[in-house]
């Protein structure tokens, strides 16, 4: 069995996802997160088995509203996205045929769908006849740290004149032509996913991955209505880091070299606490920034503050603190209780004096 | 076919930009200058043409060092022209350029308006009401914020703006993301919104004359990803040669390493630290100074001459950083400066301080391309990168969860990457401290 | 400040309504509409303001053809009439009620509302559609949610008891796999290649909507009456998704609509025919007299 | 973050309690601020939920849309937030003063304070100033007349709140972490419950505790604008099912009560803390360039002023980032000279000095530059243990003479040397008083209060073509009013 299993215990390893993967890149220094992700391990559960519940949710309003937007975009043969289509990029009119890939004749599975993606995608890259023009829920296939996993996406593919666009339709709305940059960002390196793994089908079936574009069609709502707009999004950045983050996957293999044959965090063999001491013998690198966007991210917060961390006080107080480590060095080095080794002597001497000044303005 | 020269392909690319300027078929042209392209040269060209022809002309740059450095080559090379150095009140001009009889000095327009060029600062020219002029050259336009170019646009009918677009973006001390997206937004470089509003000629000068052929490879790949260049001389034609021989200690194995290859990194042991580092601030300091002492001899197309203090610069990302270096002891006459202000400036050996050094985390700040872009491209024979060893690893733990705004054109290239070509590089030249 | 009377939704009064009913009634007579269509058109004029006595005798008179039916064993038409009871019912109830109720429900069975849309709408169409069609034109109060399973319970009905119903609402079929096609509804009564759902079709169909609906609002007008606001909004919503059928956020006009639509139709046309021809001969000779109306599938066919 | 901010943080971790990081108040407090809490439905742009508003803590009004999907109700409830708040700003403009100047003018002697928890708060106030000032009260989507007029406000005040030291629309937890540093990030910060429990934690509990506590939702439900997951499907979603099926608001509210009620308290209670902390010296400064900047809005809306565009023109925003830029560096100036603690993060950074002044050369003079006639230019020396990072020629200021320019000629190990260059009156030597003295202690920093002089930028339609040209100027349309808001 291989290592990644053992760890995960006799439970199917999570499904990726765009999301999951385009997180890879929210924080690639921690090797706890790293190595939870390329098992597949349960973050939400295991979190709660430890006892420290991810607070994340979605609420019932909001993904009501994500699926009727989704629908009104696609309603109708998809009038408006053709409709927009036409307007940002030029889409002729004679463009408008559409291949619905959420199942094939009724069978919904991922291989049957994935198998169907790639001969349409490909009789579209040679421009036969009956090639179309959007491919919705199209089912992609991408390696992460050694294994295959299927993208069940939430985009449509759409060809212009042999360039191959991803069409990632959003609920959150453009006001005046700006959006919620966090949201635009979040929704940039999902399709960066998407793009990347449109790029690979490509590429594995001999044609020329630059024939899909870095231009991510992006739909959302228009102001305050339920008017769809539509808005191109260079995802080339968020493609690099993609790029980069699957690359250094393989270094799950030094982090696993460091570990005991038998180590594994499952939860149904071991008590919480023994999950909990094996979760936290792999280094983290907690950062408040964790909190929204990580499910382990209240236990690693719990094991900073038992360590006294200067990371709780947040990336930029670390960095400002001369990169100290704990909260009790930098007090003690302050009030001059604890004698700084050689390599703090700068820092020290900056915290005595800040100490000073700080005492004097107090009292 | 024959490869074109560096001289030959230089000059097509001058005559192709004055055409489409004086032309008439464009209200403006877009010039991209790499570092050391040229670009005063062009504009000296540009406006001995115009004056030649019998037109007047303004010239816009953005800070008075650069306005006094242009007048003077101005003056220099076409010593018949009249020129207008208007400046503001108070400011006294210095000898290098009051000395060409050429040039009148005055914080009034009416003195110099008579002038065929008259150069000030955008500053300055925002006072300047009532009058126009039909061409103008704006220098240093990717250093301008578009609110200043708002301000004295209505000056001129034409204009050329020169620029460099690897440097850092014009800065406010505002965070606001109100106007982001919008093709005016205020907070842009006067280039990239000309650009936006109006369909201009961008060129581009293709050839550096001031980087050597040890450094403009890899600054056009790193920097420019989509607007390359190459250096205006060969390997052979530029030489840093150390007068005395040194110690094997490391000061002195960089130096070597530097004027050996033309890059060094001067590589500390990993270590988490304040900005003002000592040991970092130390080498740097240190190393100018052993520098001047082994009596450094630059060889170059124009022959031979001693490396003076005044041709070395050590540059860092924070004003506290400079302050400490100066602090540290250096040789008179060496600049310390932020990258911000040495943009456009020139030297034979330049030593950085690197702005990643010795830090655990990365902000945008730090990995802004155009300021490593500034520090590692204002040397003509070496450049010398002083840092904590660890940069590669907080590349690589840097999160990439920046915001996105919409129809904001994408920036490049991609400070991360940039510094990732650069410290590739640079870990073929480690000695280590 | 009596806050609740500054509200701005459309006026849903008696004219708007009577107006709706009326075209609705004329559409059905052009369209030749069956026995029983007229029938229930009767009922579907009713309004909560005709006498109680009349409703009273209308009561009666359906309680004695529900047991009617029953002994007949005719279980659909005893479902079909209990539906209309009970609305006669209500309709006894609120006319007592001295506060009239608003739009009453009409009284056609969900089934027939649905064929009475796709009826004036002529190709597949997915339920959100169909539920705009039944508002806008027929003052129908079907929802989504009643669509969900007809599909299911038609081709129940057609295996049990083939072709015993004049129509049936069936599946539009994939043109590559002859699978149904998700969530579409169309009338079997249709020619083969109509519920042929090519790549091109989901567009061509979209045009030849709006056309159908534009006409049906250029008749009424032709009449002299009007359509509804509903029926503009639906118009001018499909409009603004074809080039050149409305100038910015203006309503819609039933004549502009129909050129630009059918200026791109002309584009599409030709090819998406030629698929749609193609593949119903394929079905006319690969499927049985079930598949061929509700599809042939990997699996079972879902449902709509 | 400063090194400063960064250690009183460490402080406040150790300690268990947030730590000053001012030692006075630098925001105007209002003698009777309205507190602001919106809440918006989930997965919408600016679809009002519900929001409890007042300037009584303990009568605070709570207003609910019991189904957010309808625009009527939307409507209504904006035309009841106008109720609420168009009488309390109207309120300010009836007390003028006059005001001495070349030509005298008028302003009101108060102005309208709103408050609101986070800066979600005022980004979703802006939202509800763009989707309703552009209504109109007739038309074929006709609102209630106030609601236009709510939404100017709304915006003007969003507008304000872009200003440094501005206190006209202020979200809370900025107020707090510009006096108080906790012992979490910055980013936990914006939590005002968890803010509020490391300041002041219950008796007995350390903040860390206390500030885990409030992280629960149901003790603290978030502050807004967004509820909480749990709360819209275990609750929300209920309560407008049934107002759907029984027309009673009653659960709604009932339910949005228990989310808003936390909070309300929350506030109340930080204006108390904030309250307890002297006012600093330019706060009333600042405070009357609001009051300004109200008479104006006021006179504007008075003359029937149409509504704002949606977004600046090129003029427009250049001159506003102008502004934005002025007042960042004045506030951050003033806030420095009024407050020794503000101080120390520049004397950390080696941009401001104190000292002892330890020579005074008077009656220097010497020819300034550009000039051709000498000029009292007099030296001051002062003895320093900071660790001064500036360099000759930087221009300097004190908390002296917030006016007088001085720059730096020169540092000798623990001695700077400082050249004055005005504010000593029209005769050949200083006036009296205008210089230090030796003996006083001083502090010098490179930060400049008042505002520098700018130039003239073109009138909107004189915008150059390098700007795109004269933009057509923006005048409300009938699509405008009419905008949907689904």
């Amino acid at each position: 069995m291989n290592r990644l299993d053992t760890l995960r215990g006799p439970v199917a390893p999570l499904d990726h996802n765009a999301r999951t993967i385009a997180a890879l890149a929210v924080n690639p220094g921690c090797d706890r997160r790293a190595l939870l992700d390329a098992a597949g391990v349960d973050k939400q559960k295991t979190a709660a088995y430890v006892g420290h519940p991810a607070p994340f949710g979605q609420s019932p309003f909001a993904i009501t509203r994500a699926a009727s937007f989704d629908a009104l975009v696609k309603a109708n043969g998809c009038a408006h996205l053709l409709r927009l289509l036409r307007e940002t990029l030029g889409l002729s009119i004679s463009e408008a045929a559409y291949a619905d890939i959420s199942d094939v004749g009724g069978n919904d599975s991922h291989q049957m769908r994935h198998t169907r993606t790639r001969a349409l995608l490909k009789r579209a890259a040679a421009g036969g006849d009956g090639s179309c023009t959007l491919f919705d829920h199209p089912l992609l296939k991408l390696t992460v740290a050694g294994h295959e996993v299927y993208l069940e996406p939430s985009i449509i593919a759409f060809q212009i004149e042999g360039r191959f666009h991803v069409v990632e339709i959003k609920s959150f709305a453009v006001v005046d032509d700006q959006a919620d940059a966090g949201q635009v960002a979040a929704a940039a390196r999902q399709s960066a996913v998407y793009v990347h793994a449109l790029r690979e089908l490509f590429a594995a079936e001999g044609l020329d991955p630059e024939r899909v574009s870095h231009d991510v069609v992006l739909v959302c709502p228009k102001d305050f209505a339920n008017h769809p707009t539509a808005t191109l999004l260079d995802v080339r950045q968020q493609l690099a880091a993609l790029r980069r983050q699957l690359s250094r996957l393989t270094r799950i293999d030094r982090i696993l070299e460091e570990l005991p044959a038998d180590f594994t965090f499952d939860l149904e063999t071991q008590s919480p606490d023994e999950v909990g001491k094996a979760v936290g013998s792999v280094g983290a690198r907690f950062a408040p920034e964790c909190l929204s966007s990580c499910e382990m991210a209240l236990f690693c917060r719990a094991e900073a503050r038992g360590d006294g961390s200067t990371d709780l006080l947040g990336r930029t107080a670390r960095d400002a603190l001369g990169g100290l480590e704990s909260i009790p060095a930098v007090l003690g080095l302050a009030d001059e209780s604890r004698p700084p080794s050689p390599e703090q002597l700068e820092i020290a001497e900056q915290l005595r004096y800040v100490r000073r000044l700080y005492t004097e303005a107090i009292a | 076919m024959i490869a074109e020269t560096p001289a030959q392909a230089a000059a097509a690319a001058t005559e192709a930009i004055l055409a489409d300027f004086t032309g008439g078929a464009h209200r403006g042209v877009i010039v991209d200058s790499p570092p050391g392209a040229g670009k005063t040269t062009l504009v000296v060209t540009a406006a001995t043409t115009l004056a030649d022809s019998g037109e007047r002309l303004m010239i816009v740059a953005q800070t008075n060092e650069q306005v006094d450095d242009l007048a003077d080559k101005l003056a220099s090379k076409a010593p018949a022209l009249t020129i207008g150095r208007l400046h503001s009140d108070g400011f006294s001009v210095p000898a290098r350029v009051t000395r060409h009889p050429g040039v009148t000095a005055s914080n009034k327009i009416e003195h110099v308006e008579a002038c065929t060029v008259v150069i000030a600062t955008a500053d300055k020219w925002a006072y300047v009401t009532g009058r126009t002029w039909t061409w103008a050259i704006v220098d240093e336009a990717y250093q301008m914020r578009s609110d200043k170019l708002l301000a004295i646009a209505a000056l001129f009918d034409r204009a050329l703006f020169v620029g460099d677009p690897g440097q850092l973006d014009p800065f406010s001390v505002v965070d606001t993301e109100r106007w982001a997206g919008l093709a005016w937004d205020p907070m842009q470089s006067a280039v990239a919104v000309i650009a936006r509003l109006n369909n201009l000629p961008v060129h581009r000068l293709p050839v550096s004359w001031r980087l050597p052929a040890s450094a403009a490879p890899l600054v056009s790949e790193a920097f420019y990803p989509f607007a390359s260049f190459r250096s205006g001389t060969a390997a052979a034609d530029r030489e840093l040669r150390l007068t005395t021989a040194g110690f094997p200690v490391p000061w002195d194995r960089t130096l070597n390493e530097a004027a050996a290859s033309g890059w060094a990194l001067h590589e500390l042991p990993s270590r988490h630290t304040i900005r003002t580092d000592a040991e970092a601030v130390q080498a740097c300091a240190g190393l100018a100074t052993r520098l001047l002492q082994r009596g450094a001899v630059a060889h170059d197309e124009n022959g031979s001459h001693d490396v003076s203090p005044d041709r070395i610069a050590i540059g860092c990302a924070h004003n506290d950083q400079v302050a400490a270096i100066r602090a540290a002891g250096i040789p008179a006459g060496v600049t310390v400066d932020t990258a911000n202000r040495l943009q456009g400036r020139e030297y034979d050996v330049t030593i950085v301080l690197h702005p990643l050094s010795g830090r655990r985390d990365a902000t945008a700040f730090h990995l802004e391309s155009g300021r490593l872009c500034v520090l590692t491209s204002r040397h003509r024979h070496a450049c010398i990168v002083v840092a904590r060893a660890g940069i590669a690893e907080l590349l690589d733990n840097h999160p990439s969860t920046g915001r996105v705004q919409l129809n904001v054109p994408v920036k490049f290239p991609d400070g991360w990457e940039a510094n990732h070509a650069v410290l590739a590089h640079l870990s073929r030249h480690r000695i280590e401290a | 400040m009596p806050i609740s009377k500054l509200g701005t939704s459309p006026p849903t009064d008696e004219r708007t309504r009577a107006l709706s009913i009326a075209s609705c009634h004329r559409y059905w007579k052009t369209a030749g509409a069956s026995g029983i269509d007229r029938l229930l058109l009767g009922l579907l004029i009713r309004s909560p303001t005709v006498e109680l006595d009349a409703l009273e005798r209308r009561i009666a008179e359906l309680r004695a053809q529900v047991r009617a039916a029953k002994a007949a064993a005719d279980h659909a038409t005893v479902r079909l009439l209990r539906a209309e009871l009970r609305k006669t019912e209500r309709a006894w109830d609120d006319a007592l009620d001295p506060e009239p109720e608003p739009a009453q429900a009409p009284s056609l069975s969900v089934r027939e509302q649905v064929h009475q849309a796709l009826t004036l709408l002529g190709v597949p169409t997915a339920g959100k559609m169909i539920v705009a069609v039944n508002e806008a034109f027929f003052a129908g109060r079907v929802t989504a949610g009643q669509l969900t399973s007809l599909r299911r319970d038609e081709e129940k009905s057609f295996r049990t008891s083939p072709y015993a119903r004049p129509y049936y609402l069936c599946a539009a079929l994939t043109s590559e796999l002859l699978s149904p096609a998700r969530g579409l509804l169309a009338v079997s009564t249709w020619p083969a290649q109509i519920r042929i759902i090519g790549p091109l079709s989901p567009r061509t169909d979209f045009l030849t909507s709006a056309i159908r609906i534009a006409e049906h609002i250029a008749r009424l007008i032709h009449a002299g009456e009007d359509a509804s606001l509903a029926a503009y909004r639906l118009l001018t919503g499909m409009a603004q998704n074809i080039p050149g059928a409305v100038d910015g956020f203006d309503r819609a006009e039933p004549a502009q609509v129909i050129a630009a639509a059918g200026a791109e139709l002309t584009i599409h046309r030709e090819s998406d025919m030629h698929e749609r021809g193609q593949a119903a001969k394929r079905a006319e000779k690969q499927l049985d007299q079930v598949t061929r109306l509700f599809g042939a599938g990997l699996k079972t066919a879902r449902t709509a | 973050m400063s090194i400063m901010s960064s250690y009183a943080r460490a402080l406040a971790a150790q300690e268990g309690r947030a730590q000053p990081v001012a030692t006075v108040r630098h925001v105007h407090l209002s003698a009777a601020p309205m507190v602001f809490i919106p809440l918006r439905l989930a997965g919408e742009a600016a679809a009002p939920l519900a929001a409890m508003v007042g300037t009584d803590p303990e009568n605070p009004r709570l207003l609910v849309v019991p189904q957010p999907r309808n625009r009527d109700l939307r409507f209504a409830f904006m035309a009841e937030l106008a109720d609420v708040m168009l009488p309390y700003i109207e309120g300010f403009a009836e007390v003028v003063e006059t005001v001495e100047a070349k030509t005298p003018y008028e302003r009101y002697a108060d102005a309208p304070q709103i408050l609101v928890p986070s800066r979600g708060g005022v980004a979703f106030t802006k939202l509800l100033g763009r989707s309703t000032r552009f209504r109109r009260a007739d038309g074929p989507y006709p609102v209630h007349p106030t609601v236009p007029v709510l939404g100017q406000w709304l915006t003007f005040f969003a507008d304000r709140a872009e200003y440094a030291g501005s206190s006209a629309l202020v979200a809370m937890t900025d107020a707090l972490a510009l006096h108080f540093a906790t012992g979490q990030s910055p980013m936990e910060d914006a939590n005002l419950a968890t803010q509020l429990a490391w300041i002041s934690p219950p008796d007995g509990q350390s903040g860390a505790k206390a500030a885990l506590a409030a992280e629960d939702p149901l003790i603290s439900p978030p502050a807004g604008p967004d509820t909480h997951p749990d709360f819209d499907g275990q609750v929300l979603e209920h309560a407008i099912r049934a107002y759907e099926t029984s027309g009673s608001e009653a659960q709604v509210r009932e339910a949005l009560r228990s989310q808003l009620t936390p909070t309300w308290s929350l506030m109340w209670h930080a204006v108390r803390l904030l309250r307890g902390l002297p006012e600093a010296a330019t706060v009333d400064v600042r405070w009357v360039r609001d009051r300004e900047q109200f008479t104006r809005e006021t006179a504007r809306l008075a003359e029937g002023g149409s509504p704002r565009g949606r977004v600046d023109s090129a003029v427009r925003a250049a001159i506003r980032l102008a502004d934005l830029e002025s007042v960042v560096q004045t506030y951050e100036a003033q806030r420095a000279f009024d407050d020794p603690l503000v101080m120390i993060e520049h004397r950390v950074a080696g941009k401001a000095f104190t000292g002892e002044v330890v020579g005074v050369d008077a009656a220097r003079r010497i020819v300034p530059a550009g000039k051709t006639r000498p000029a009292p230019r007099p030296l001051v020396t002062i003895r320093t243990s900071d660790p001064v990072r500036l360099s000759p020629g930087r221009k300097l200021f004190s908390s002296r003479n917030r006016k007088q320019r001085t720059e730096v000629v020169g540092i000798d190990g623990d001695l700077v040397v400082l050249q004055i260059n005005d504010q000593m009156g029209r005769g050949a030597s200083p006036a009296p008083g205008s210089l230090p003295e030796v003996g006083d202690v001083v502090c010098y920093a490179e930060l400049d209060p008042g505002g520098g002089q700018r130039p003239r930028l073109p009138a909107g339609e004189d915008t150059p073509w390098t700007h795109g040209g004269p933009p057509t100027p923006y005048t409300p349309t009938d699509e405008d009013a009419e905008e949907a808001w689904s």
